[in-house]
């Protein structure tokens, strides 16, 4: 979409730009040149003459079959969390968007998780989900192990993803119902004319119509999923990538490799590769908001 | 509408209560928890109910993590990427979207890009540019000149270092960006015939259009610049600088300590609680500043 | 085939009453027009009757039995919105047959039924295609088709023409109006458009400030209004009222005496509002009558409009294009007795005056066939 | 002299340690600053040790570096081939501290300094591991001596969870213990090459010693309940569990001496034994842990002057005795020692039993096997190890071949270690 | 107060071309309108005009000075958008007063100037509100009082009417009107409705597919279109256009051959295309004449148009209250040859025929003064 272009001026809009590009080129481009230079060379931790080698790196990290477990637990993590994010924004949308009295309170509540930061929540979490102490004892008392994130990799899967649908719920929430809200109110009394009650209408009319959001908060919550800050923060403030890596995802284990295996080269190897993943998914994520117009 | 839909509605406010349950639900056991005594918050089961501990455990917790600097520390460094980004991303949109210029579509993409690689991924060698920032300079100038510079600008341990590279991303800019584009090409050459210049035309329109977004993009990067953890733990070796989130894993009862949980979590509520507030008292205009620019 | 009944029908949102007491019946296969400016309630009487509007007090009855209590798809009346409100995400087939679909009618049925439905509003062509890739007038067929399948008692329409261009809007007042012949469903059309009013109803509801001002077949309307709201709101340009009062049988306007017919003499005294159409409005052949300054002149091509003020007020007359008129220059009129449309003054009710009715209609003469 | 106003020269000191270790290292600086007047340090915790040596790094990368860094053992030989220090001999000399390096305890010096036997860095806070025993519950279960072996500690931990116990041993996935130190005392290596020490080319080898049976004995016990599991994301370490006295016997470093004297209610009686040895094995001395302080290059002279004064204020008789007294880590001179010993420190609660610590670090002389370990990236094998031993005993993974794998990743490490430093000698 | 010359201007976007050499001229102080159909130009036009688009070829000249290169400021001209562009943020007083602020006007004068202003366009009561706050009628005010506040010598109108109802457009009008009285500036304004063009024009321009049709007063324009584009684009309902060629001085439509006058005889053999409006065509008194068989009739009140079907195309005649017509009826009509329009067929270029010319304009009797 272009704008009918107004205002010429060769040097204003350079003018304008130029703080924030220049911050960009700092903080942006120059490390992200330094991380491409290290991913073809053996990094030495202190720093100093580093000998190239070509695509060493990457062979290491293919090898790796670690490498691909937290592949495997990035998508696990990303696509699961983003599912049921949605799909909890999605259920509380409906109900909300029903405006039932009382629904402007629940409406108010729900984005509250977003604004904690994902350590935080995850400190929490680790003491109301400790298999020992807190809720999961409970739950454990009926049966031992039956909540046991220290002991079983999927219940700590679980227990990432749970922390991350926590916070993201909320903020999913928010864009279905605005999306929900945009669903002409006619297109509703049609469908009931026509017969059709509020699950149906729900099922038949209003989910459908919010295919371009859905798909926008898809891509979104994926995105977050894989590379987010907050990913990084919720698995290292509780299971610091395990039990035995079931939670390794791969932003966690790049700042692992980084800091722990002070393996600069191997990070950036991973990093570059990971930056190609999400330069797919914002691809997809671009062309389709160019094309969203959908239904119009 | 004229429904008897006694079947809905009752699954209706079943289904925002567990909502409810879910999402708040962890709110309520931290204050539980942050309430309790030592005793009561390791008991098995846990009780829900608060305690009356709650000042007491919160300022262990505040001279435990010396939150009191923390926070000082976090509001500003929040503060200064919230208005940092708001103001800078917003001149970047505009030269993206108001101008006829052959480098838009450059300035459009450099900035998108960086959407896609968090700092986390790129966080070591961000380092070394914030320990000295004219590197990049110094090489080119050596570079093209052959003369070496010694001056050096070091942001380790200082707000800038703390602030600058956070700013140095794209959120802000597609906001800002989608918002413009959304406005009426009659706005600006309804201006445009009544005199005013591009600059004019940005403070006279533009700002004060911007409104909401200006406030959903405050309450994001509040959020944002609030809960930043890697870069403040790595950045920050001084700690007159520390921040919250930093603050965070002083707080954990001790490695080999007693498990007070109770301390931990009043201290963690604290932290918690001022992005909270921001996304509580500003949430009108951030849902629809945000909506309105993904629609 | 239902009639529809409603008897003393309010409606208030909180403590505002939007409806204040509305009684109409429609009769079994009419074709009637709910017309009257924006926010006189329309829809909301519209929607009270298809079920999308609790009715606040009152009742309604669609074919004898009262539906106040009824769901929507319970009372058996189809909607066409006015936007159509298709739904955009299912094609042309399924937007039609969606109603079927949730009564659980079986798929073979069904495909019949939305094909049978198709041909009748000329849509066999089209039945894969989404709403986004049909034009205003197909749109328009398939919201049509919609309501048509479900074979319903009672059509009602809110304002389904009034996103249309005019060239659009005039071939689809033709579709609705042989749709309409041949289904012989009671239908409900609402609008404010009155040229839509007058050529689509057999019988015309005129509302106000949630009111019903008067009912009657459009042309009756036309030239019996029975207040000045609705002499003033049918007719383009509208009809010209001045106040005035009777004396010695005649009605004193724009410093002329205009005589009025012998039995208008009886209301000698009264404080009315005397109304004449523009088109009624005859250019004095001798230079005195009623007189008033041209304010400015519109040229339609076909004739044009006189805008002038007379004794500060507005008044519009037609003229043929013979007549040249400068603004400013002063103009005699002749308003002919047998034109006048008289309204008490303070009701704005129509004083029905007998012997010189306005209405020529009666006399017809038969059209000599070829 | 310098005049009354001049600028005291700064430099800073960043460390690992945090809480209460945390602050008696601040008050160490505060007695140096107050000391004299030329020089003022000022330290700062990381955090914990990984963050130390990380920060440390980023910031040696960056050229923003502190003179001087506290390095846990893991981190020695990543720092010794940085060439981002100044060996401690080196220093002491160019700023004119005539030091008695043999002074120093050779078990605890042999890691940190070259083969030749030159200190590289100085020797700080010390320690090693030992086992805690909850005394009171012994008497309660009937149990007499305090174990040796580790059948004694099974034999122990049944009477215990005969009495009621449900926890009598508590261990978690830490290679400190469970592998550096049972090497050690068990005689068996880590690694080839002398655990490292004579080349960059050395291999993990745990997984052909006695480290698997040790495992598999653990596993044992962990299957008869004997022996416990607790870690942090189970809801309480082993410390915690030990002082809430919820498991009555657990392995820890005696730096946690004065915290767990200080934790345990009033009363219970409680004892630290040297690591418990297989039976029949002749035990070796343990490894030092801890970390040690390194003076890194790059800083300007004057700095270094202060630092040599630090670490020469550090290295006093009353310094030493007084660190050793308000933490649980042990005097690293033997003069130091010597001294403790006289004045009858070891003698009396709470410092009671804190000499088994040195006793256990010189108990024999230093061998191959106990010297020290020299690997590179060692930080990283650790996790390698405690991934494994974590899959072992929370997803009964086989012992064997999860050790394999471990050793195989962490020497698929130690050769990129190799080929990173590609040319250098380890001196 | 400036005449506007615009010399064979073009206009390309990228490869296609919007413009193709545009040549006209606008006098000191005349009211000019520009007409035509949706994507002609109209807006380009105007743009170019007002500098808020670039002339690809050609020159625009304002008061004699070549404004090519100028920016918007420098014009002189001051524009009243589609949707007003009112600054939404700020207050009437704001908006209005905006062009003097930018231009740096002491605070009082410009306090002064906007009371002034608003005054004339009767907003001194709402200087205060938001635009949001007020009508649609009041916000086109605003944005007429911004751009008079300016004294421009050029006004410039792009569909300022277009989104408002029916009946404020015509009290806009009337407005618009008024003010172009008063301040006399040249005035462009453009718009796609026929009637706001006619009733509002001291000159038409006709555009169609980036060219000029035709340029005249309207009422010429709507007597002799000068072409069938201009023929079927102004009037409503539009000119009955059929295709017929010149027999023997008469053409051949709806089996019927009518006769031209005899200077038409001339074109004998001509292929051509014959043209009435509606409000010319006659019921025949005899049953003979052009055959049609109606389709459906529009009752207007005013009068009635009937549809008709004439050989398979469309044809329209509007007639009188008398006669009732029923749909499928067939009917005789008559189309007096001085009402007819010729255009050759291919080019659709009007055929002027010397004598029996349609306008009646010439012969208009002077008003009996009063
Ligand atoms: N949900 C509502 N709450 C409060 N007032 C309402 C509501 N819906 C309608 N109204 C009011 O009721 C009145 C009648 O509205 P209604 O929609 O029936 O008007 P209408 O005649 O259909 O007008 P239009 O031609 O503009 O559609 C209006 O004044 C409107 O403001
Ligand atoms: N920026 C542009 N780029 C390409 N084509 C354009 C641009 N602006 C206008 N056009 C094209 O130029 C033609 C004329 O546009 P213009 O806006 O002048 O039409 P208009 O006569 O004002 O129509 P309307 O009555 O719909 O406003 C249209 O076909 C339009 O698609
Ligand atoms: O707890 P500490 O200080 O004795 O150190 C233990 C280990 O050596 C750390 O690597
Ligand atoms: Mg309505
Ligand atoms: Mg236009």
């Amino acid at each position: 979409m272009e704008k009918r272009s107004v205002f010429k001026s060769t040097w204003l809009p350079i003018v304008f730009a130029l703080p924030q590009l220049t911050l960009i080129l700092l903080f942006f481009y120059w490390p992200v040149a330094a991380v491409m230079n290290w991913a073809f060379t053996l990094e030495p931790p202190f720093g100093g003459a580093a000998e190239f080698v070509g695509l060493d790196n990457f062979r290491e990290v293919f090898h790796d079959p670690f490498y691909w477990n937290s592949v495997l637990v990035s998508i696990i993590f990303a696509v699961c969390g983003a599912l049921s994010a949605i799909f909890i924004g999605l259920v509380l949308a409906l109900a909300v968007d029903r405006q039932l009295p009382g629904s402007g309170f629940f409406r108010f509540l729900y984005i509250l998780p977003f604004a904690v930061a994902g350590p935080a929540g995850g400190i929490a979490f680790r003491f109301i989900l400790s298999p020992e102490r807190g809720l999961a004892a409970i739950l454990n008392s009926i049966e031992p192990d039956l909540w046991n994130p220290a002991k079983y990799g999927s219940h700590a899967l679980a227990f990432v993803i749970m922390i991350f649908i926590w916070k993201w719920a909320g903020y999913t929430f928010i864009f279905l119902l605005a999306g929900l809200q945009s669903v002409p109110r006619a297109l509703i009394e049609a469908a009931a004319m026509d017969g059709s009650g509020p699950i149906r209408r729900a099922i038949d009319i209003q989910v459908p119509l919010l295919a371009p959001t859905l798909f926008f908060l898809l891509v979104t919550m994926m995105t977050e999923g894989f590379v987010g800050s907050d990913t990084f923060g919720m698995v290292h403030a509780t299971t610091a990538g395990g039990p035995n890596r079931a939670t390794e995802v791969m932003v966690y284990r790049i700042v692992d490799e980084a800091f722990h295996g002070l393996n600069y080269s191997g990070a950036s190897a991973q990093s570059i590769v990971l930056i190609g993943l999400i330069m797919v998914f914002t691809f997809i994520q671009f062309r389709f908001i160019e094309r969203r117009v959908h239904y119009k | 509408m004229i429904q008897r839909t006694p079947f809905a509605d009752a699954l209706t406010y079943g289904l925002m209560i567990l909502g409810f349950l879910l999402l708040i639900g962890p709110f309520v056991v931290v204050i539980a928890g942050a309430s309790q005594s030592l005793q009561q918050v390791n008991a098995v089961p846990f009780r829900f109910m608060p305690g009356t501990h709650f000042l007491e455990n919160a300022s262990a917790a505040w001279t435990r993590g010396d939150l009191g600097h923390a926070m000082v520390n976090s509001l500003i460094m929040a503060t200064l990427v919230t208005v940092g980004k708001v103001a800078l991303s917003a001149c970047t949109a505009f030269a993206i979207v108001f101008f006829r210029s052959p480098l838009k579509h450059l300035f459009f993409w450099t900035v998108f890009i960086t959407l896609m690689l968090p700092l986390e991924v790129r966080v070591v060698p961000t380092y070394a540019v914030a320990a000295d920032m004219f590197t990049p300079f110094r090489l080119l100038i050596q570079f093209l000149t052959g003369i070496e510079i010694k001056v050096e600008w070091n942001l380790l341990n200082s707000y800038a270092g703390l602030v600058l590279p956070l700013i140095a991303t794209a959120t802000g800019t597609f906001l800002y960006r989608q918002f413009f584009m959304t406005l009426p090409d009659e706005l600006a050459e309804a201006a445009r015939m009544d005199g005013s210049g591009p600059v004019r035309f940005f403070f006279d329109m533009l700002v004060p259009l911007s409104r909401t977004n200006i406030l959903a993009l405050t309450t994001i990067m509040f959020v944002y610049g609030w809960n930043q953890y890697l870069w403040p733990l790595l950045m920050v070796t001084d700690p007159s600088y520390k921040t919250m989130m930093m603050q965070l894993r002083a707080l954990l009862p001790a490695e080999n300590g007693i498990p007070d949980w109770n301390v931990t979590l009043a201290g963690s509520l604290i932290i918690m609680l001022p992005p909270v507030l921001v996304v509580a008292i500003l949430q009108r205009w951030f849902v629809r500043g945000l909506v309105a620019s993904e629609k | 085939m239902a009639q529809i009944d409603i008897r003393s029908v309010r409606k208030s949102y909180g403590k505002t009453q939007t409806l204040h007491g509305v009684d109409l019946i429609f009769p079994t296969g009419e074709f009637v027009v709910i017309l009257g400016p924006s926010g006189c309630g329309k829809s909301t009487l519209l929607r009270m009757i298809a079920g999308l509007e609790e009715i606040t007090a009152g009742e309604i009855a669609i074919g004898g039995t009262v539906v106040n209590r009824l769901e929507p798809r319970e009372r058996g009346c189809a909607m066409v919105f006015q936007n159509y409100a298709l739904y955009p995400h299912m094609s042309v087939a399924d937007n039609i047959g969606y109603a079927l679909k949730v009564a659980g009618v079986p798929k073979a049925e069904r495909r019949r039924r939305i094909e049978e439905t198709a041909s009748i509003v000329g849509l066999s062509d089209y039945l894969e295609r989404k709403p986004a890739a049909l034009s205003g007038g197909q749109r328009q067929r398939v919201a049509m088709g919609r309501a048509m399948i479900r074979e319903p008692k009672v059509f009602l329409f809110d304002e389904p023409l009034s996103n249309l261009d005019a060239k659009l809007r005039v071939s689809m007042r033709a579709e609705i109006r042989k749709l309409h012949q041949r289904l012989n469903a009671t239908s409900v059309f609402v609008t404010h458009d009155q040229v839509e009013a007058m050529t689509l109803a057999d019988r015309l509801v005129v509302m106000n400030k949630g009111q019903v001002e008067q009912v009657g077949q459009p042309l009756d309307i036309y030239h019996r209004p029975a207040s000045t709201f609705v002499a003033s709101f049918i007719g383009s340009p509208a009809m010209n009222l001045m106040d005035s009062r009777i004396e010695g049988g005649t009605v004193r306007i724009g410093g002329h005496a205009v005589r009025l017919s012998p039995a208008a003499a009886s209301l000698e005294g009264r404080e009315i509002t005397v109304g004449i159409r523009p088109e009624q409005v005859r250019l004095s052949s001798n230079g005195t009558g009623v007189m008033a300054v041209a304010d400015f002149v519109e040229e339609l091509g076909s004739g044009r409009i006189v805008h002038a003020a007379m004794e500060g007020q507005a008044f519009a007359a037609a003229i043929g294009e013979e007549v040249r008129v400068q603004p400013g220059q002063p103009i005699a009129f002749e308003l002919p007795a047998e034109h006048l449309h008289l309204f008490d003054r303070e009701s704005g009710r129509r004083i029905e005056v007998e012997g010189p009715a306005a209405s020529p209609v009666a006399a017809v003469p038969a059209l000599a066939l070829s | 002299a310098a005049p009354a106003f001049a600028e005291k020269t700064k430099f800073e000191f960043w460390h690992g340690l945090s809480g209460d270790l945390g602050e008696r290292v601040q008050e160490a600086c505060k007695k140096f600053n107050d000391s004299q007047a030329d020089f003022e340090i000022l330290c700062t915790s990381q955090g914990g040790y990984d963050t130390t040596l990380q920060n440390t790094i980023a910031a040696y990368r960056a050229k923003k570096q502190p003179a001087i860094a506290q390095i846990y053992d893991a981190g020695t030989l990543d720092m010794m081939l940085s060439k981002a220090f100044v060996p401690a001999k080196k220093l002491m000399a160019d700023n004119g501290y005539k030091i008695d390096w043999d002074n120093y305890f050779p078990g605890i010096a042999n890691y940190y300094a070259t083969a030749g036997g030159e200190l590289l860095s100085f020797p700080f806070n010390s320690s090693t591991a030992v086992i805690y025993y909850n005394m009171s519950a012994f008497e309660k279960a009937g149990v007499t001596a305090k174990p040796e072996t580790w059948e004694d500690v099974a034999e122990a931990a049944k009477k215990l969870k005969a009495a009621g116990y449900e926890c009598p041993m508590a261990f978690s996935f830490d290679p400190w213990p469970l592998m550096e130190q049972f090497s050690a005392i068990h005689d068996q290596p880590i690694a080839t090459e002398a655990n490292g020490y004579k080349g960059l080319n050395a291999e993990l080898t745990v997984n052909k010693t006695k480290f698997i049976d040790e495992l598999k004995f653990f596993k044992k016990m962990q299957d008869e309940k004997l022996f416990v599991v607790k870690t942090k994301q189970l809801g309480m370490d082993t410390v915690p569990a030990f002082t809430s006295q919820t498991c009555q016997i657990t392995m820890s470093s005696i730096a946690d001496h004065g915290t767990v004297g200080k934790t345990l209610p009033e009363g219970v009686k409680w004892d630290v034994g040297m690591l418990p040895v297989f039976k029949g094995t002749e035990r070796k001395k343990s490894l030092v842990g801890g970390a040690s302080l390194w003076v890194l290059a790059g800083r300007p002279e004057a700095e270094y002057k202060g630092a040599a004064a630090f670490l020469n204020f550090i290295a006093q008789p009353d310094m030493v005795q007084w660190w050793s007294t308000v933490t649980g880590y042990i005097p690293v001179t033997k003069t130091g020692f010597e001294a403790m010993k006289k004045n009858g420190f070891y003698d009396k609660a709470p410092y009671k039993g804190r000499e088994i610590a040195i006793e256990s670090l010189t108990l024999t002389q230093p061998s191959e096997n106990t010297r020290g370990i020299r690997l590179g990236n060692f930080t990283q094998i650790r996790k390698e190890i405690s991934t494994a031993l974590e899959a072992i005993y929370m997803q009964n993974a086989d012992i064997q071949s999860t050790i394999d794998q471990a050793v195989e990743r962490s020497n698929q490490g130690l050769r990129r270690f190799e080929k990173t430093y590609a040319g250098e000698k380890l001196n």
